[in-house]
Protein backbone atom coordinates (compact mmCIF):
# COMPACT_ATOMS: atom_id res chain seq x y z
CA UNK A 1 0.00 0.00 0.00
CA UNK A 2 0.97 3.50 -0.92
CA UNK A 3 0.30 6.23 1.87
CA UNK A 4 -0.49 9.70 0.60
CA UNK A 5 -0.65 12.66 2.88
CA UNK A 6 -2.69 16.25 2.28
CA UNK A 7 -0.50 19.41 3.61
CA UNK A 8 -1.12 22.40 4.89
CA UNK A 9 -4.33 23.67 4.33
CA UNK A 10 -5.78 20.82 2.16
CA UNK A 11 -8.79 19.34 4.61
CA UNK A 12 -8.08 15.50 4.09
CA UNK A 13 -7.24 12.97 6.35
CA UNK A 14 -4.02 10.28 4.99
CA UNK A 15 -5.10 7.39 3.20
CA UNK A 16 -3.60 4.60 2.08
CA UNK A 17 -4.17 3.52 -1.56
CA UNK A 18 -3.33 0.74 -4.00
CA UNK A 19 -1.65 2.09 -6.93
CA UNK A 20 1.90 1.22 -8.71
CA UNK A 21 2.51 4.72 -9.94
CA UNK A 22 1.89 8.01 -10.12
CA UNK A 23 -0.55 7.83 -13.13
CA UNK A 24 -3.02 5.54 -11.52
CA UNK A 25 -2.66 7.88 -8.26
CA UNK A 26 -3.93 10.54 -10.10
CA UNK A 27 -6.89 9.04 -11.52
CA UNK A 28 -7.66 8.14 -8.09
CA UNK A 29 -6.90 11.40 -7.10
CA UNK A 30 -9.59 13.12 -9.64
CA UNK A 31 -12.68 11.02 -8.98
CA UNK A 32 -12.35 12.41 -5.19
CA UNK A 33 -14.44 15.85 -4.96
CA UNK A 34 -12.28 17.05 -1.54
CA UNK A 35 -9.17 16.54 -3.92
CA UNK A 36 -9.94 17.38 -7.55
CA UNK A 37 -9.91 21.22 -7.48
CA UNK A 38 -6.72 21.03 -5.08
CA UNK A 39 -4.73 19.05 -8.04
CA UNK A 40 -3.72 21.46 -10.26
CA UNK A 41 -2.11 23.99 -7.66
CA UNK A 42 -0.21 21.13 -6.08
CA UNK A 43 2.89 19.84 -6.05
CA UNK A 44 3.90 16.25 -4.99
CA UNK A 45 6.78 14.49 -3.21
CA UNK A 46 7.46 10.90 -3.17
CA UNK A 47 9.34 9.92 -0.02
CA UNK A 48 10.09 13.79 0.70
CA UNK A 49 11.53 14.50 -2.28
CA UNK A 50 9.85 16.74 -4.65
CA UNK A 51 9.41 14.99 -8.36
CA UNK A 52 8.27 16.53 -11.87
CA UNK A 53 7.72 13.41 -13.77
CA UNK A 54 4.47 10.82 -14.06
CA UNK A 55 6.44 8.35 -14.62
CA UNK A 56 7.53 7.28 -11.01
CA UNK A 57 6.83 3.92 -9.91
CA UNK A 58 5.35 3.18 -6.40
CA UNK A 59 5.98 0.64 -4.50
CA UNK A 60 4.31 -0.88 -0.96
CA UNK A 61 5.36 1.46 2.06
CA UNK A 62 6.12 4.58 -0.57
CA UNK A 63 4.51 7.73 0.86
CA UNK A 64 3.14 10.44 -1.40
CA UNK A 65 2.82 14.23 -0.37
CA UNK A 66 0.32 16.76 -2.23
CA UNK A 67 1.78 20.26 -1.39
CA UNK A 68 -0.57 23.47 -1.86
CA UNK A 69 0.76 26.82 -2.78
CA UNK A 70 2.99 28.08 -0.29
CA UNK A 71 3.39 31.16 1.56
CA UNK A 72 6.64 31.30 4.16
CA UNK A 73 7.61 34.50 5.65
CA UNK B 1 20.37 22.90 8.91
CA UNK B 2 16.84 25.29 9.39
CA UNK B 3 15.86 26.72 12.81
CA UNK B 4 12.09 25.82 13.62
CA UNK B 5 10.56 27.99 16.82
CA UNK B 6 7.46 26.98 18.29
CA UNK B 7 6.18 31.10 17.65
CA UNK B 8 7.69 34.28 17.25
CA UNK B 9 11.34 33.92 17.10
CA UNK B 10 13.71 35.57 19.23
CA UNK B 11 15.39 37.82 16.54
CA UNK B 12 18.33 39.64 19.01
CA UNK B 13 19.40 36.01 20.21
CA UNK B 14 19.27 34.45 16.76
CA UNK B 15 21.18 37.38 15.35
CA UNK B 16 23.79 37.23 18.25
CA UNK B 17 24.17 33.22 17.77
CA UNK B 18 24.77 33.45 13.65
CA UNK B 19 27.26 36.80 14.16
CA UNK B 20 29.12 34.61 16.96
CA UNK B 21 29.41 31.62 14.24
CA UNK B 22 30.53 33.66 11.47
CA UNK B 23 32.83 36.36 12.68
CA UNK B 24 35.68 34.51 13.01
CA UNK B 25 35.73 32.27 10.17
CA UNK B 26 37.03 35.36 7.60
CA UNK B 27 33.82 35.78 5.69
CA UNK B 28 34.01 39.97 4.82
CA UNK B 29 30.26 40.04 4.19
CA UNK B 30 27.20 39.19 6.54
CA UNK B 31 24.06 39.92 5.25
CA UNK B 32 20.47 39.52 7.11
CA UNK B 33 16.68 39.80 6.16
CA UNK B 34 13.92 39.45 8.65
CA UNK B 35 10.15 39.13 7.93
CA UNK B 36 8.13 41.04 10.96
CA UNK B 37 4.59 40.33 10.97
CA UNK B 38 2.48 43.70 9.66
CA UNK B 39 -0.83 45.25 11.25
CA UNK B 40 -2.88 44.96 8.36
CA UNK B 41 -6.23 44.07 6.93
CA UNK B 42 -7.48 43.49 10.27
CA UNK B 43 -5.77 40.40 11.51
CA UNK B 44 -4.19 39.55 14.68
CA UNK B 45 -1.46 37.20 13.59
CA UNK B 46 0.04 35.16 11.40
CA UNK B 47 0.29 31.10 11.53
CA UNK B 48 2.21 28.86 10.05
CA UNK B 49 2.58 25.41 8.95
CA UNK B 50 5.97 23.66 8.02
CA UNK B 51 6.53 20.51 6.34
CA UNK B 52 10.03 20.02 7.67
CA UNK B 53 11.08 16.86 5.65
CA UNK B 54 11.06 19.17 2.00
CA UNK B 55 11.62 22.38 3.63
CA UNK B 56 15.33 20.74 4.49
CA UNK B 57 15.71 19.42 1.53
CA UNK B 58 15.22 22.64 0.00
CA UNK B 59 17.32 24.37 2.23
CA UNK B 60 20.47 21.42 1.49
CA UNK B 61 20.51 22.60 -1.79
CA UNK B 62 20.88 26.14 -1.57
CA UNK B 63 23.39 25.69 1.23
CA UNK B 64 25.20 23.59 -1.69
CA UNK B 65 24.74 26.21 -4.37
CA UNK B 66 26.22 28.70 -1.24
CA UNK B 67 29.26 26.87 -0.63
CA UNK B 68 29.96 26.77 -4.65
CA UNK B 69 30.13 30.20 -4.15
CA UNK B 70 32.06 30.44 -1.13
CA UNK B 71 29.41 31.50 1.00
CA UNK B 72 27.13 30.03 3.87
CA UNK B 73 23.72 30.20 4.43
CA UNK B 74 21.40 30.21 7.83
CA UNK B 75 17.72 30.40 8.10
CA UNK B 76 15.36 30.66 10.93
CA UNK B 77 11.28 30.19 11.34
CA UNK B 78 8.24 30.46 13.30
CA UNK B 79 5.46 27.24 13.29
CA UNK B 80 2.04 28.65 14.78
CA UNK B 81 1.00 31.63 15.67
CA UNK B 82 3.13 34.52 15.46
CA UNK B 83 1.26 37.97 16.87
CA UNK B 84 1.74 41.75 15.08
CA UNK B 85 5.27 43.13 14.98
CA UNK B 86 6.74 39.83 16.34
CA UNK B 87 9.22 38.28 13.05
CA UNK B 88 8.56 35.08 11.75
CA UNK B 89 11.50 34.81 9.41
CA UNK B 90 15.17 35.28 9.54
CA UNK B 91 18.04 34.41 7.23
CA UNK B 92 21.72 34.99 6.61
CA UNK B 93 24.33 34.91 4.19
CA UNK B 94 27.92 34.66 4.56
CA UNK B 95 30.18 35.15 2.01
CA UNK B 96 33.47 36.72 1.57
CA UNK B 97 32.50 39.30 -0.51
CA UNK B 98 29.46 41.49 -0.71
CA UNK B 99 28.55 40.78 -4.39
CA UNK B 100 27.81 37.14 -3.68
CA UNK B 101 26.56 38.26 -0.42
CA UNK B 102 23.82 40.48 -1.42
CA UNK B 103 22.92 38.13 -4.33
CA UNK B 104 22.40 35.44 -3.05
CA UNK B 105 19.90 36.74 -0.40
CA UNK B 106 18.06 37.99 -2.96
CA UNK B 107 17.69 35.01 -4.91
CA UNK B 108 17.40 32.93 -1.77
CA UNK B 109 14.43 35.21 -0.22
CA UNK B 110 12.78 35.15 -3.48
CA UNK B 111 13.00 31.60 -3.97
CA UNK B 112 11.98 31.02 -0.55
CA UNK B 113 8.74 32.67 -1.35
CA UNK B 114 8.07 30.84 -4.18
CA UNK B 115 8.88 26.93 -2.83
CA UNK B 116 9.83 26.87 0.57
CA UNK B 117 7.04 24.37 1.75
CA UNK B 118 5.53 26.66 4.34
CA UNK B 119 1.78 27.34 4.70
CA UNK B 120 0.76 30.72 6.09
CA UNK B 121 -3.23 31.75 7.60
CA UNK B 122 -4.05 34.53 8.64
CA UNK B 123 -5.70 34.82 12.12
CA UNK B 124 -8.84 36.85 13.14
CA UNK B 125 -11.32 37.10 15.05
CA UNK B 126 -9.37 33.71 16.47
CA UNK B 127 -9.79 31.80 13.10
CA UNK B 128 -7.17 30.69 11.48
CA UNK B 129 -7.81 31.42 7.61
CA UNK B 130 -4.87 29.51 4.83
CA UNK B 131 -4.06 33.29 3.16
CA UNK B 132 -4.68 31.50 -0.37
CA UNK B 133 -4.11 34.94 -2.37
CA UNK B 134 -0.48 35.57 -1.37
CA UNK B 135 -0.01 32.13 -1.83
CA UNK B 136 2.09 30.46 -4.91
CA UNK B 137 1.64 27.22 -6.38
CA UNK B 138 5.56 25.57 -5.70
CA UNK B 139 7.78 24.76 -8.91
CA UNK B 140 6.44 21.78 -10.67
CA UNK B 141 2.49 21.91 -9.15
CA UNK B 142 -0.25 20.44 -11.32
CA UNK B 143 1.78 17.52 -12.15
CA UNK B 144 -1.42 14.94 -10.68
CA UNK B 145 -4.08 16.83 -12.59
CA UNK B 146 -4.34 15.18 -15.70
CA UNK C 1 21.83 60.15 11.08
CA UNK C 2 25.16 58.02 10.34
CA UNK C 3 26.25 57.06 13.85
CA UNK C 4 30.23 56.83 13.36
CA UNK C 5 31.82 54.62 16.35
CA UNK C 6 35.99 54.89 17.42
CA UNK C 7 36.85 51.58 16.93
CA UNK C 8 35.16 48.26 16.43
CA UNK C 9 31.10 48.51 16.14
CA UNK C 10 29.61 46.52 18.79
CA UNK C 11 26.99 44.78 16.10
CA UNK C 12 24.90 42.92 18.62
CA UNK C 13 24.07 46.27 20.35
CA UNK C 14 23.65 48.09 16.82
CA UNK C 15 21.39 45.57 15.54
CA UNK C 16 18.92 45.37 18.78
CA UNK C 17 18.65 48.72 19.09
CA UNK C 18 17.79 49.50 15.24
CA UNK C 19 15.53 46.14 15.67
CA UNK C 20 13.74 47.88 18.70
CA UNK C 21 13.26 51.25 17.00
CA UNK C 22 11.82 49.50 13.76
CA UNK C 23 9.69 46.25 14.77
CA UNK C 24 6.49 48.41 16.06
CA UNK C 25 6.40 50.63 12.76
CA UNK C 26 5.11 48.19 10.89
CA UNK C 27 7.58 47.31 8.59
CA UNK C 28 7.22 44.04 6.99
CA UNK C 29 11.23 43.69 6.13
CA UNK C 30 14.27 44.28 7.90
CA UNK C 31 17.99 43.97 5.87
CA UNK C 32 21.26 44.58 7.52
CA UNK C 33 24.29 44.55 5.78
CA UNK C 34 28.05 43.61 7.92
CA UNK C 35 31.08 44.43 6.91
CA UNK C 36 33.73 42.57 8.78
CA UNK C 37 37.42 42.72 8.63
CA UNK C 38 39.02 40.07 6.64
CA UNK C 39 42.38 38.09 7.95
CA UNK C 40 44.37 38.93 4.31
CA UNK C 41 47.28 40.02 2.95
CA UNK C 42 49.31 40.27 6.24
CA UNK C 43 47.28 42.93 7.69
CA UNK C 44 46.85 43.11 11.34
CA UNK C 45 43.69 45.82 11.45
CA UNK C 46 41.66 47.97 8.69
CA UNK C 47 41.86 51.73 9.56
CA UNK C 48 39.53 54.10 8.59
CA UNK C 49 39.17 58.03 8.32
CA UNK C 50 35.44 59.90 7.67
CA UNK C 51 34.93 63.17 6.33
CA UNK C 52 31.34 63.59 8.04
CA UNK C 53 29.99 66.84 6.54
CA UNK C 54 30.29 64.99 3.19
CA UNK C 55 29.23 61.74 4.89
CA UNK C 56 26.10 63.20 6.23
CA UNK C 57 25.00 65.18 3.13
CA UNK C 58 25.22 61.49 1.05
CA UNK C 59 23.37 59.46 3.80
CA UNK C 60 20.67 62.28 3.98
CA UNK C 61 20.31 62.00 0.29
CA UNK C 62 19.81 58.18 0.36
CA UNK C 63 17.17 58.64 3.41
CA UNK C 64 14.75 60.79 0.86
CA UNK C 65 15.42 58.17 -1.74
CA UNK C 66 14.68 55.68 0.98
CA UNK C 67 11.36 57.54 2.04
CA UNK C 68 10.20 58.09 -1.64
CA UNK C 69 10.04 54.66 -1.32
CA UNK C 70 8.31 53.84 1.85
CA UNK C 71 11.52 52.68 3.43
CA UNK C 72 14.07 53.59 6.18
CA UNK C 73 17.99 53.18 6.48
CA UNK C 74 20.27 53.17 9.14
CA UNK C 75 24.23 53.70 8.74
CA UNK C 76 26.93 52.77 11.00
CA UNK C 77 30.78 52.89 10.83
CA UNK C 78 34.13 52.82 12.56
CA UNK C 79 36.49 55.26 12.34
CA UNK C 80 40.14 54.71 13.65
CA UNK C 81 41.38 51.03 13.77
CA UNK C 82 39.09 48.27 13.55
CA UNK C 83 41.22 44.64 14.71
CA UNK C 84 40.58 41.43 12.06
CA UNK C 85 37.63 39.64 12.51
CA UNK C 86 35.80 42.88 14.19
CA UNK C 87 33.27 44.53 12.29
CA UNK C 88 33.74 48.09 10.82
CA UNK C 89 30.32 48.60 8.75
CA UNK C 90 26.43 48.01 9.16
CA UNK C 91 23.93 49.16 7.03
CA UNK C 92 19.92 48.63 7.81
CA UNK C 93 17.12 48.78 5.68
CA UNK C 94 13.60 49.19 7.11
CA UNK C 95 10.39 48.77 4.29
CA UNK C 96 6.44 47.53 4.50
CA UNK C 97 7.68 45.21 1.60
CA UNK C 98 11.14 42.56 0.71
CA UNK C 99 11.51 43.86 -3.09
CA UNK C 100 12.24 47.49 -1.97
CA UNK C 101 14.24 46.18 1.01
CA UNK C 102 16.22 43.95 -0.98
CA UNK C 103 17.12 46.30 -3.96
CA UNK C 104 17.59 49.23 -1.74
CA UNK C 105 20.00 47.37 -0.29
CA UNK C 106 21.89 46.75 -2.74
CA UNK C 107 21.96 49.89 -4.49
CA UNK C 108 22.62 51.53 -1.23
CA UNK C 109 25.88 49.08 -0.42
CA UNK C 110 26.91 49.94 -3.84
CA UNK C 111 27.13 53.54 -3.71
CA UNK C 112 28.58 53.50 -0.35
CA UNK C 113 31.48 51.75 -1.72
CA UNK C 114 31.48 53.84 -4.96
CA UNK C 115 30.83 57.32 -3.00
CA UNK C 116 30.75 57.88 0.52
CA UNK C 117 33.49 59.90 1.28
CA UNK C 118 35.81 57.09 4.11
CA UNK C 119 39.23 56.09 3.28
CA UNK C 120 40.65 53.18 4.09
CA UNK C 121 44.09 52.12 5.38
CA UNK C 122 45.99 48.22 6.15
CA UNK C 123 47.50 48.02 9.71
CA UNK C 124 50.85 46.31 8.74
CA UNK C 125 53.86 46.03 11.64
CA UNK C 126 51.73 49.10 12.97
CA UNK C 127 52.14 50.97 9.57
CA UNK C 128 49.40 52.65 8.50
CA UNK C 129 48.86 52.44 4.11
CA UNK C 130 46.62 53.79 2.25
CA UNK C 131 44.24 51.48 0.53
CA UNK C 132 44.98 52.87 -2.51
CA UNK C 133 43.96 49.69 -5.31
CA UNK C 134 40.56 49.04 -3.79
CA UNK C 135 39.86 52.66 -3.43
CA UNK C 136 37.82 54.24 -5.77
CA UNK C 137 37.46 58.18 -7.64
CA UNK C 138 34.14 59.84 -6.05
CA UNK C 139 31.57 60.11 -9.21
CA UNK C 140 33.05 63.32 -10.56
CA UNK C 141 36.33 63.41 -9.63
CA UNK C 142 38.93 64.89 -11.92
CA UNK C 143 37.41 68.47 -11.85
CA UNK C 144 40.26 70.42 -10.89
CA UNK C 145 42.57 68.47 -13.44
CA UNK C 146 42.87 71.07 -16.41
CA UNK D 1 40.87 84.22 1.48
CA UNK D 2 39.83 80.68 0.50
CA UNK D 3 40.24 77.97 2.76
CA UNK D 4 41.65 74.90 0.97
CA UNK D 5 41.93 71.40 2.53
CA UNK D 6 42.85 67.90 1.87
CA UNK D 7 41.45 65.07 2.77
CA UNK D 8 42.40 61.28 4.09
CA UNK D 9 45.84 59.94 2.85
CA UNK D 10 46.70 63.72 1.05
CA UNK D 11 49.74 64.57 3.30
CA UNK D 12 49.28 67.84 2.87
CA UNK D 13 48.42 70.72 5.50
CA UNK D 14 45.39 72.95 4.57
CA UNK D 15 46.05 76.33 3.01
CA UNK D 16 44.58 79.83 2.47
CA UNK D 17 44.66 81.57 -1.31
CA UNK D 18 43.39 84.57 -2.76
CA UNK D 19 41.23 83.03 -5.73
CA UNK D 20 38.02 84.13 -7.30
CA UNK D 21 36.42 80.53 -8.44
CA UNK D 22 37.55 77.15 -9.17
CA UNK D 23 39.42 77.44 -12.33
CA UNK D 24 41.79 79.84 -10.80
CA UNK D 25 42.08 77.23 -7.68
CA UNK D 26 42.89 74.81 -10.46
CA UNK D 27 45.37 76.52 -11.71
CA UNK D 28 47.32 77.42 -8.43
CA UNK D 29 47.58 73.46 -7.42
CA UNK D 30 48.76 72.57 -10.52
CA UNK D 31 51.90 74.06 -9.91
CA UNK D 32 52.26 72.02 -6.38
CA UNK D 33 53.98 68.95 -7.21
CA UNK D 34 52.96 67.56 -3.80
CA UNK D 35 49.15 67.87 -5.57
CA UNK D 36 49.23 68.03 -9.12
CA UNK D 37 49.07 63.90 -9.16
CA UNK D 38 45.83 63.87 -6.89
CA UNK D 39 44.10 66.37 -8.64
CA UNK D 40 43.07 63.63 -11.33
CA UNK D 41 41.50 61.30 -9.07
CA UNK D 42 39.92 64.19 -6.49
CA UNK D 43 36.48 64.70 -5.84
CA UNK D 44 35.97 68.47 -4.81
CA UNK D 45 33.05 70.14 -2.65
CA UNK D 46 32.33 73.78 -1.74
CA UNK D 47 31.43 74.16 1.48
CA UNK D 48 30.74 70.87 2.51
CA UNK D 49 28.22 70.22 -0.97
CA UNK D 50 30.32 68.31 -4.02
CA UNK D 51 30.30 70.23 -6.71
CA UNK D 52 30.18 68.82 -10.68
CA UNK D 53 31.30 72.20 -12.41
CA UNK D 54 34.03 74.45 -12.43
CA UNK D 55 31.63 77.83 -12.96
CA UNK D 56 31.74 78.03 -9.10
CA UNK D 57 32.44 81.63 -7.69
CA UNK D 58 34.29 81.11 -4.40
CA UNK D 59 34.21 83.95 -1.61
CA UNK D 60 35.79 85.40 1.13
CA UNK D 61 35.56 82.38 3.85
CA UNK D 62 34.46 79.63 1.51
CA UNK D 63 36.05 76.24 2.37
CA UNK D 64 37.03 74.30 -0.58
CA UNK D 65 37.88 70.11 -0.01
CA UNK D 66 39.97 67.70 -2.14
CA UNK D 67 38.60 63.59 -1.94
CA UNK D 68 40.96 61.61 -3.12
CA UNK D 69 39.69 58.08 -3.76
CA UNK D 70 37.65 56.20 -1.17
CA UNK D 71 36.39 52.32 0.35
CA UNK D 72 34.59 52.36 2.85
CA UNK D 73 33.14 48.94 5.01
Amino acid sequence: MVKVEFLGPIKKEQMSVDVKDLKELAQLLKSDPDIKEWLKECAVAVNDNLVNSLDVELKDGDKVSLLPPVCGG
Amino acid sequence: MVEIYEGPLDIKKIFSSWYEWGKDRNFGAFITFVGIVRDEEGIEALSFEIYEPVLSRWFDRWQQKAKSRGAYIKMAHSKGDVPLHESSYAAAVFSPKRRVALELMDEFVEDFKANAPIWKYDVKKSNRIYAKERSHPIEGSGLLDI
